[in-house]
């Protein structure tokens, strides 16, 4: 009764405001997991929902250009949480570690572009909280003071999160790795690691000769070293150049897949990730 | 009806009329892959207009334009046939794309966007535009009808019985070209180019006369938007799509369907 | 009265190497049939895109009125089976033709019975004289026609060159046609015209049926020809007895004839 | 040079090879968009796939070769040109793919990795398929290339003079779309659907037999192979396309230049 | 010695509702000529073709030796432009043949001037010539020709057929061909067969050529023919005053002549 139907444009950002609503809504969420908002057809339902929902959160106009005519015609409040004060934004090609410089990006992220994985950073995830729990207590003032618990709750559990995070990756940062998809540099500067290339996989422009052979190059000075990539895709680069080197496959998911949205969900996604990064870099 | 459906009705049955007779001309002359070119070159006109810093909406329907006319210069060289023409120039452009684009490090293109819209984020002003547009190309085709007709059949007796073949042709194919480019950011460049040739071609098995064909590819288009968008509706498919698979049911129907007594035969070469 | 309709001079074409047209000349006036004459690959096509400008020859002269109106029978026509394109739709593409027009030029090439056919389904015959009607349609100052009777049957084809005779008589319309049916078109044609790459030889029709070099160029069987164009005539000759020397013939000595 | 980019060249230069013959039969034939229609299938293949259970590979597979059939069946009918039916396939397979796959929310499909596969990222093993299998159709193609020529110059002839049409005409589909299928794996659709009709088209103008256009075809996709790794190597761009550009710029240098003397000359319709 | 090669009975085809051929009959043996003449759009190309097995008939029986080596000439060919194609490859597209074999088919069709050519590129006689050099190529049981003279010069059409006549007796094939050129055709044929949506008549050309049935679907004009035609055999005879009643005539009242 009077709950606030509050849509987010993908699940992590449902995960975080499953968080603020525990116990007086379920947030819902409008792509479904996997899909890139290239390829996605809207579906009537979907209008509907970015009409019907009181509010919406959309990452912005950078990252999910088929929206941007969806929300226009919204009654309601749409939140693009690129814009919102205070948010720590990084760009590609921002600040790098020294050498590597071209090399460094994978194609759908180019530099100078917005990096709008920007919930891969605990505190990220708590502005975007507070600026959910300030939303919904405009739009339910009934709910106020359980808004204002969810949020306090969220910061405490995030603060220990963090030292479980920090602790659980601490002595990991001179491991090498390998990723498919530069989507962890904000959870990385968070948390001291800095992977050692980057493959690039879908999007249409591919890398070049050049690029190849130095990741080649770099895959064999690295070491013993891990390549994550990112379910279902599971690009053949990475088996041609690794081939006969010490490399690690493994799976990483920064999306949340399959994880139900309730209070710690959002948590689920760190650890998980944690746990699918340290998992593979202890062994090495 | 939502509002938002209702655009997409309208706007899809304006692109469904207009491309009943543009996409007949589009089968007879076997440019059915003249919308994916296009799109396929859009990319580079994003990349070029980049580079020179002009809005990449109006690069690429510069580049659509400079497509079109590439390709009837070409054309007239009648060595190879337009499928071969569309195809080398679809994927050179693409290509060249890419690797323009991978000289420009510090830009983000992100190309399906301007490729791919959606029938069910049409805006009030694009259903204007959408709707003012196809009357005006539906004027033009009007008033071009006979000429277009005659350098469709025969090039060389419509020249011989002084008509400007060449213009003509040219004023075909920037008006394929305009209509192509402008709706594949409205609506996508799939359903744009469906639209176009699988009415037509459902169209063509119980047509008598070019007029026939032309009329009922509107037609069956149109029924294929009411239908899709049902679809949609109460299966909650995506629009684009559910509209395409709609016309291919049309298309299948037409093709097992016995035809209308004392039509055209097929042509026995 | 007969005014000049085209007029080409010293026209030369050459197709990858190849010369196919040295030196050719043409002129037709109105109220005149022009019919060129010549073995296979002699370049009578060539010669007759020329004239319509379908063509540009490597050098020459080509001229024709401004603004004339011209009906052209191509040789061949080929439509694509993607277009549902009924007989009367194709020759009411000549503008401000109704059904009735459509059916009369029919009626006039004897082929009424098509009208409702599909174009790409006509017989050999049939679309030959459905293209004669649409030229006609045109209501021409100059009617083109490469090889009009090619595939029509036996009654037509005698029919359709004296339907050509009685449009040149009616409207004053000159006519350049092409034609391999030496025993029809003597009777009916003013200047022939007879090539091969170049011009071998041009007249009246009895003053090239007795040139030497029109009876090289195409063996002694036109001498049967003459007397049987004769013998149609009911004036019985004898066999080429007549010898009188060609009026505006070139020397063609040096023509390797084929 | 680094042993990926000899499998690369290696990769390469053995699908020029097999696309020079098989590209001049898709030119001759009209099917240039024949890639793009299996590609755009491919994903209603892996719907299919997931949906029965079966692995995506075999499912995209089976998938083309049942397109084959299908595009085979129509061409019967002729009404409609190639680039039509192959048109009204693509967006139809497609559409279907896109509605199928939204009834199945979780699923995960990456359909760009059958659109564009990396000629860099070729295995040894992948190589051993592509020169395994070059071998293996060009071997076909020999024997059967007479019997293939006879029925595209002209059906109705071949057919009085008692080959079996259907047959031939069946296996050189087959044998397109199995080539395609593999190489769209491997290499990705854009770089080996320009590999058959570029050279194709580019030798098209000099050549003066089929024989002619089928080994020059060959050999220009052999040199834009090696152009467009050497761009790829020298400039860092990506490899597909550029191969794909340097074919292109053989194309408008074969375009341009003077044709050889006494070679065919165009036809004049 | 002479073997039936093809048989055909009671075939009706009909295209979408109407009636193109009724009944009608056919047989070829080895080692005869059998001409179908008939007008413009009387079902000549759709019989061949159904002789030929590329259409099949709504009714009727088709019977072909089995294994018979046809060679077949079209009434058109039409070769996309996007195939190099020179006419020795066209030629050589026929198993076993050699350059200097093209050639000498070329020779006796009058054609070796084309021989690296574009086949896209020639003449439309010359293409005739080279259709029916690769018919003959073939060493055919039977050959089949679609007006094979169509678009063929004045001498070359009664050399084609002398060369026509020439295999029959060398090789002892059967032919089967249409043809509109009467006069020519009577010399060259064994059978004649009269064809206008039925047969209207067959038999020897001479009882054909007096048969009513014949003249009134011909019209008066072949009465000059038979004439021209004895005259040509320099056989003087009287206007068509022998009325012979013809041997093999259907009953031709019913027929609605074009
Ligand atoms: N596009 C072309 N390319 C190459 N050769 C050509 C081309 N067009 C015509 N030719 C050649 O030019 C010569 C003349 O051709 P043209 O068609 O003018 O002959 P024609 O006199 O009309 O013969 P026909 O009586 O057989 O119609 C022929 O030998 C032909 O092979
Ligand atoms: N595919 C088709 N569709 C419809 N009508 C057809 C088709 N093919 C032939 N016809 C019709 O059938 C009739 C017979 O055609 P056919 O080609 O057999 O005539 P023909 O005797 O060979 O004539 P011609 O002497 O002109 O070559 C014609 O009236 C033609 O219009
Ligand atoms: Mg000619
Ligand atoms: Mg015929
Ligand atoms: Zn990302």
């Amino acid at each position: 009764e009077g709950e606030v139907k509050l849509l987010t444009s993908i699940k992590p950002l449902q995960l975080i405001a499953a968080a603020v609503q525990d116990g007086v809504g379920k947030p819902a969420v409008l792509l479904p997991p996997g899909a890139s908002g290239h390829h996605y057809s809207l579906r009537p339902s979907d209008i509907r929902s970015v009409r019907e929902a009181q509010l919406f959160y959309w990452i912005g106009q950078d990252m999910e250009t088929f929206l941007i005519d969806v929300v226009h015609d919204r009654q309601g409040p749409s939140i693009s949480i690129q814009t919102l004060p205070d948010l720590q934004l990084r760009y590609f090609g921002q600040e790098h570690g020294v050498g590597h410089h071209d090399t460094e990006h994978d194609q759908d992220h180019r530099p100078g572009s917005l990096d709008a994985h920007l919930w891969l950073q605990p505190s990220n995830a708590l502005l975007i909280a507070k600026r959910m729990a300030a939303d919904l207590t405009i739009a339910d003032p009934v709910n106020t003071e359980r808004y204002q618990a969810n949020s306090v709750a969220f910061e405490q559990r995030l603060e220990m999160l963090d030292k479980r995070l920090r602790k659980r990756l601490a002595g990991l940062s001179d491991k090498s790795y390998f990723v498919f998809h530069e989507a962890y540099d904000y959870f990385e500067a968070t948390y001291g690691l800095k992977h050692a290339g980057v493959f690039n996989i879908s999007g249409e422009v591919q890398p070049g000769a050049r690029h190849i052979a130095e990741l080649r190059e770099r895959l064999q000075k690295a070491g013993p070293s891990c390549v994550f990539s990112e379910p279902p895709l599971r690009p053949r680069l990475v088996e041609t150049l690794s081939a006969n080197l010490p490399v690690t496959m493994a799976e990483i998911d920064p999306m949340g897949t399959g994880i139900e949205p309730h209070a710690q969900g959002y948590e689920e996604l760190l650890e998980r990730l944690t746990e699918q990064l340290s998992g593979c870099l202890e062994k090495l | 009806m939502p509002d938002f459906l209702l655009n997409a009705l309208l706007a899809g049955l304006a692109l469904a009329v207009v491309a009943g007779p543009l996409g007949s001309f589009v089968v007879w002359r076997r440019m059915a892959y003249f919308g994916d070119t296009l799109s396929h070159s859009a990319l580079l006109g994003v990349a070029l207009g980049l580079l020179l810093g002009v809005s990449p909406t109006l690069a690429v329907t510069v580049g659509c334009v400079l497509l079109a006319v590439l390709l009837v210069a070409l054309q007239q060289q009648r060595l190879l046939a337009s499928d071969t023409l569309l195809g080398i120039l679809a994927h050179s452009t693409l290509s060249l794309g890419l690797v323009t684009l991978s000289f420009m490090r510090d830009v983000r293109v992100d190309l399906m966007g301007y490729l791919f819209g959606d029938l069910l984020a049409v805006s009030s002003e694009d259903l204007a535009w959408i709707i003012g547009g196809s009357a005006l190309v539906l004027t033009l085709l009007v008033v071009l009808w006979r000429p277009l007709l005659a350098i469709t059949v025969h090039e060389e007796l419509a020249r011989v019985e002084g008509l400007p073949v060449a213009t003509i042709r040219l004023a075909l194919m920037l008006l394929i070209a305009v209509v192509i480019a402008v709706a594949m950011k409205i609506v996508g460049v799939l359903l744009i180019t469906s639209l176009l040739i699988i009415p037509a071609a459902a169209a063509r098995r119980h047509a008598r006369s070019p007029e026939q064909m032309a009329i009922g590819a509107s037609l069956l288009g149109m029924l294929a938007v009411c239908a899709g968008l049902s679809l949609s509706w109460y299966q909650d498919t995506p629009a684009g799509p559910s509209i395409v698979v709609g016309a291919a049911v049309f298309f299948l129907c037409s093709a097992l369907l016995p035809r209308f007594r004392s039509s055209p035969a097929s042509a026995t070469r | 009265m007969s005014e000049l309709l085209a007029s080409l001079e010293n026209i030369n074409v050459h197709f990858s190497g190849q010369t196919v047209l040295e030196n050719a000349a043409l002129r037709v006036k109105s109220g005149e049939i022009v019919t060129l004459i010549g073995p296979n690959g002699a370049g009578k096509t060539t010669l007759v895109r020329a004239v319509l400008g379908l063509l540009k020859p490597q050098s020459g002269n080509v001229w024709r009125k401004t603004d004339l109106r011209i009906g052209y029978m191509p040789q061949k026509l080929q439509v694509d089976a993607s277009m549902p394109l009924s007989v009367e739709r194709f020759l009411r593409l000549v503008p401000g033709v109704a059904r009735t027009g459509a059916l009369d030029a029919l009626a006039q090439v004897g082929a009424e019975r098509v009208i409702d056919s599909p174009l790409q389904g006509i017989s050999g015959g049939e679309l030959q004289r459905v293209l004669l009607a649409r030229a006609l349609l045109r209501q021409p100052e100059l009617l083109v026609l490469d090889e009009p009777v090619q595939g029509v049957d036996f009654a037509g084809q005698a029919e359709l060159y004296q339907l050509i005779t009685r449009l040149r008589d009616q409207y004053g319309c000159g006519v350049l046609m092409v034609s391999h049916d030496l025993h029809l078109v003597m009777n009916t044609t003013d200047q022939v015209i007879c090539l091969n790459r170049h011009v071998c030889c041009s007249g009246h029709p009895e003053q090239v049926s007795n040139d030497p070099a029109f009876v090289e160029l195409f063996g002694q069987g036109v001498r049967n020809l003459a007397i049987y164009h004769h013998h149609h005539d009911h004036t019985h000759d004898l066999h080429g007895s007549v010898q009188r020397p060609p009026v505006q013939s070139d020397d063609c000595k040096d023509c390797k004839h084929a």
